[in-house]
């Protein structure tokens, strides 16, 4: 079990321990999932958890994301708090009617609950190719009613996951698999929740405000430091919840620094970049001395083949180069 | 040109005659000890199920819900005809029988999945007509308080889920409320409900198999009224029944004449007290035909004669009238005032649901996030 | 047969003559969908067709949205060309896995054809409610490799469904239902195709620029002669088709207007307004006056009843207001 | 503590174990007249096929083929324990008999739809197996040239899908195939794999339903290997086998042993050609296990182990060649030789893989559309 106590945990063992705490702490939750169980799940999230809180809270399923997932929506109606765990984001699609058709309204119509959360492993750098690299957040902020909770941080992903599992709304938590074991937090890890739509300034600057997510925000922390060394002074925002978005923090440092660059793994067109950037220009257009620049994956699948998807997915030096040119031109 | 070619992929049109009428291809193709080791039950060719034993006050209570449920839907039918209602309304004449039957199979604490022709168990359940008749006019006093409408009454006050136009997205939701039930350890019962095109579709097959390996206390009711909107059944399906399906699953199946209440009864009775049991799901498949459109703007003319007439004979609510009466259970003049009370009943709905207000659209933006 | 030669021909007469010419003009093109045969579908598009082109190539299916997008894949690929039709756009939700995951991508990973034109009436003012009044296009725009279509007008509607028809791609071919019957051109009805990717000005103006699609082409053209009376001369511009953009006139446009206003009945959070106020931004930032607005749905699903819906979808007085202040602010 | 309550939704652990082996279930459960009366047939229990009447040359090409295969296999494991692959590799270890005989089974001008443990497939309708490797190393001689990577290998100038991961995806794919080749009145059959795991998908049950409605000319077969990742037979469905799921779409059904090439060419050659009949669709299930992990990375530590000795006796292809020998089809001198070729045919494959440039990124945008 990725739980015990430890000196440092990765951002894999905080999830594990997040989700343990919550089960301890309310019998209502329980995890549900393809391999969940004795496997302890394809990334070995739940590695121990059957042994643990036995086949009545650690359920395997059929390969069925339809149907689990409208599952869990049944059960959270009447007072359960489901985690379903996808096995990739990609297979979140099989899901897309049910969370956009029942979770996402449910509570809208009818006033009743609906708190599913909702894990999945998403994103690019893995060499797995187009239907093992998808960044999904796009698939659903447009749809009202379900939140998006993308941290970047193995410390973040604990008190997220505590509070998305709180929350008496569908959350849609998604965990950047490249992360997964290449991060580390030393201990303790607070168990304490993290409000959900609050971002974080990471780094605070005056030059130019990046605003990003998940694992942009190690990329954007990088190039901030390279670019230091040159004199320029970025802002760091991670965003931490897409859906809802901390508009307003966003808007405090674009305020301050005149100008902005979105950064994310997903694709350009239509990624989380595109309402950022509409809503930066209309709640601070006096402000920019500089459009607002978007960094994104080409809009293309995620290639398989290293230097295909290293020319589709944000690389250091393209992110350094497009920040200093928003900064200074 | 293409029309004349013979190689068509569908057959064509004047051979897609609707199968699955009550001289049901498994009872005919398939022997009944098979049907037997595979654990499907064929009652609908039977004769009408035996009232012997049951009790004249539940027998009268049936009755009742047959009748008011019929007087529901012709308020309805002269509602959407002097324009009343939003939009269309998704008649359910002739599935009367199932939706009383159903309901008073279920208790009070069952969970109750439904779709959109099952209007009678809504009312069963104790949803004020005034708030169906709401729903269709987008008033405030309706289930949704105008935000969703038509058929989207479903109370979760009243163990009723409110289900999307989607079908049968309501059956994935009935296995989450049959696996919270189970594990909670109570003892309520789910049962689903959906139409013979439903079953086509990912949601029937997903959740009728995971609920099949959890082995879960729900009832998955299908309502073959012979129809998808315009799709007959051999478009829909090659199976021998929708009961036989069970197969697939390793789980029970029954199939009974849907315009038969005390059949439809008996049938849902031992799915529902199987699963109460521990037992796991039954498919129950009810048959019966959609005797109106698919809703009222849709004239059905795609429907063939022979079976409107066939059919038109099979009226639930006076077969089941007849045989209460033939049983003296009712006189001819008891039935009129039940009749009677069920239409001042409806047209005091109707009422109520003219005068109701429309909503507020001040808060439209708020209950996005549950707090 | 809504294809008979008329004096004047509705959107819908449109969508069908142009069904009816293609399927003359090339036998592999084919109908498949619920209640597409003799019934003619959901709103009678396709009457007449199952009598002149017979069961073969007017295929009614069982209620199943993945299987039958996945069987038009199969049959694209071996050289025919698939028409689908999805009884409300809504359901297309059923279909969205085999649509990104299928057909979006097929092409760019292997060479293959994927000719499949899926026709989809969607969109609100009907009283019809959350699940039968939803704008689809924000659902797949994020997807590299699907085509998006949204007609704005009866001759528009037959051209670029011609086109859509012989495109090699999968062509997401999405009807307003509200202007089926409401909108009429007089004839002849061309049958030329229309380019996919080329927005048409629909009128010339000099002080802002209203960019939109679909039926909110009225609404900006209702909106602008308004305005005209004011004085403020409004330029619309009809995408037509939303992907790909034609964003070279968009961007002329504004550079002449220095203004610009983006319409449409879609929910505003990552609706293509976001992807369109975040380009123009970009491309014209030097000429803006003023920051791009966007005039869209609430972020709430469609609601049913009248009052709740006229609050949640664009309405004149808002249109011609938010144009107004944006050309003279 | 929950864990020790025992309302648990599942069984416990230890009693899911699997289910489905060679003693399968509908055989004992189900009378063989329930069985014929459905149109299942389950020959999974009998003996092996018999040799008797098959050409020499026929079944020197199935011993071929699966020496070949499993040649590539051994080569693709120590590839990717010398760590020349980008990632895992899906090992089809004891899936060779269904591969071969599939291939056999069918002409060249079918459509083939596979999934990831076809590689046998694949080879033998000629894909070069360096293209395999490449297809697992991101090399630019991949059949996508490295956009796609791994199972994603299929190529329509063979006649072949190439499918996305998403299970089993290939299946409606495969009903359009077949669609096409009955619309233009060809008579090309198209066959479409998947995993016992991948029947409890949307995918399978509308893809199968529509088939058998449209009567298209698509075999659906599923290769039971007992396990779908970590996930036995008993978590998947209850049903008692998967060709039985053929009566929930009416259609016929066939069980069969995956580790007798005989047996698999047997059924699979019977459900071709009745859909080339025009006999419509067939499910095939043909048995076998999965000898190693889901993929190589997964040791796979959750299978019994009487399983996984029960099943390492059935080799493929030491149970062919050694019934070639025993019939004098083959000497043990012959098989040593077929047995050193393939070999080296895979070592050269790797030589050739090793040595194939990384792809240029230089146009990797385009390709998006179609021209
Ligand atoms: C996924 C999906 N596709 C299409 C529809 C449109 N639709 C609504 S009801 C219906 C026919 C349903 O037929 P059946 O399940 O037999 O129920 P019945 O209406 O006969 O009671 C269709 C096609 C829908 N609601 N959901
Ligand atoms: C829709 C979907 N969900 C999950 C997965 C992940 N996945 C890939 S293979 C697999 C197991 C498949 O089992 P089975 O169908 O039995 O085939 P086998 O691997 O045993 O050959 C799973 C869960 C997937 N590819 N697609
Ligand atoms: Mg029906
Ligand atoms: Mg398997």
């Amino acid at each position: 079990m990725q739980t015990e106590a430890k000196d440092t945990y990765t951002y894999l063992d905080a999830v594990a321990v997040a989700l343990d705490s919550e089960m301890e702490r309310d019998e209502n939750v329980f995890l549900i999932g393809e391999d969940v169980g004795q496997f302890g799940g394809a990334f070995k999230v739940t590695s121990g958890f059957l042994d643990k809180y036995g086949p009545r809270r650690v359920v395997d399923t059929p390969i069925a994301e339809t149907g689990v997932t409208g599952l869990a929506a049944g059960a959270a109606l009447v007072g359960l708090r489901p985690v379903v765990e996808f096995q990739f984001a990609d297979f979140i699609s099989c899901a897309f009617d049910p969370i956009v058709n029942v979770l996402s309204r449910h509570h809208w119509r009818t006033g009743d609950p609906m708190p599913v959360t909702m894990r999945a492993p998403f994103g690019s750098r893995l060499r797995a190719g187009p239907t093992h690299s998808q960044s999904v957040e796009s698939y659903f902020a447009h749809v009202p009613g379900i939140k998006i909770v993308m941290p970047g941080t193995a410390a973040d992903a604990a008190g997220l996951l505590i509070a998305s599992i709180r929350d008496n709304n569908p959350v849609l938590f998604l965990e950047n698999k490249y992360l997964y074991r290449r991060l580390t937090t030393p201990a303790p890890l607070s168990l304490e929740p993290i409000e959900i739509g609050r971002a974080h300034v990471v780094t605070e600057g005056t030059d130019v405000t990046v605003v990003t997510y998940s694992a942009g925000v190690h990329q954007a922390v990088d190039a901030a430091e390279q670019l230091a060394g040159d004199g320029i002074s970025v802002e760091v925002i991670d965003l931490r919840t897409v859906v809802p978005m901390d508009a307003e923090t966003v808007f405090a440092s674009v305020r301050k620094t005149s100008r902005a660059v979105v950064l994310h793994e997903a694709a350009e067109h239509l990624g989380m970049g595109a309402e950022i950037a509409a809503q930066i220009q209309r709640e601070a257009f006096w402000h920019l001395d500089q459009p607002v620049e978007r960094i994104a994956a080409r809009n293309t699948p995620v290639p398989t083949s290293p230097p295909l998807e290293d020319a589709v997915v944000p690389q250091p030096a393209e992110i350094v180069e497009t920040i200093r040119k928003v900064a200074t031109a | 040109m293409a029309a004349e070619q013979d190689s068509g992929v569908n057959p064509p049109p004047d051979s897609r005659t609707p199968t699955g009428t009550l001289a049901p291809p498994i009872a005919t193709d398939i022997p009944a000890e098979v049907l037997t080791a595979l654990d499907i039950t064929d009652t609908s060719a039977n004769p009408p199920a035996s009232l012997a034993g049951r009790e004249a006050e539940f027998l009268m209570k049936l009755y009742e819900g047959l009748v008011r449920t019929r007087a529901f839907e012709d308020r309805m039918h002269s509602m959407y005809r002097s324009g009343d209602l939003l939009g269309s309304y998704y008649s359910g004449n002739w599935h009367e029988a199932i939706s009383v039957a159903t309901m008073a199979a279920m208790r009070d604490e069952d969970y109750f999945a439904p779709l959109h022709r099952d209007v009678g168990a809504h009312l069963m359940r104790g949803v004020p007509p005034e708030q169906v008749m709401a729903s269709f006019m987008g008033k405030a006093i309706g289930p949704t308080g105008g935000r969703d409408g038509t058929l989207h009454y479903g109370r979760l006050d009243l163990n009723t889920y409110n289900p999307p136009s989607h079908i049968p997205a309501n059956y994935p939701v009935a296995t989450g409320m049959a696996f919270a039930a189970k594990y909670r350890g109570e003892d309520r019962v789910t049962v689903a409900v959906c139409g013979d095109g439903s079953t086509s579709r990912a949601d029937f097959h997903e959740a009728v198999n995971i609920a099949a390996t959890m082995q879960l206390p729900v009832v998955f009711q299908v309502q073959n009224n012979q129809y998808a909107y315009s799709t007959p059944l051999s478009v829909q399906t090659r199976s021998a029944s929708f009961a036989i399906k069970a197969v697939a699953y390793g789980i029970p199946g029954i199939k009974c004449d849907g315009t038969d209440v005390i059949a439809v009864y008996d049938a849902m009775t031992e799915a529902i007290e199987r699963a109460r049991a521990g037992g796991g799901p039954t498919i129950v498949e009810a048959v019966t035909m959609r005797m109106h459109g698919h809703a009222e703007h849709d004239p059905a003319d795609y429907v063939l004669p022979e079976l409107k007439d066939e059919w038109g004979e099979r009226d639930p609510v006076a077969l089941f009238e007849n045989r209460l009466i033939e049983a003296d259970v009712l006189t001819a003049e008891a039935a009129g005032r039940v009749r009677e009370d069920a239409k001042q009943w409806a047209i005091e709905a109707r009422k109520i649901a003219l005068a109701a207000p429309m909503p507020d659209p001040a808060d439209i933006e708020e209950g996005i996030y549950a707090d």
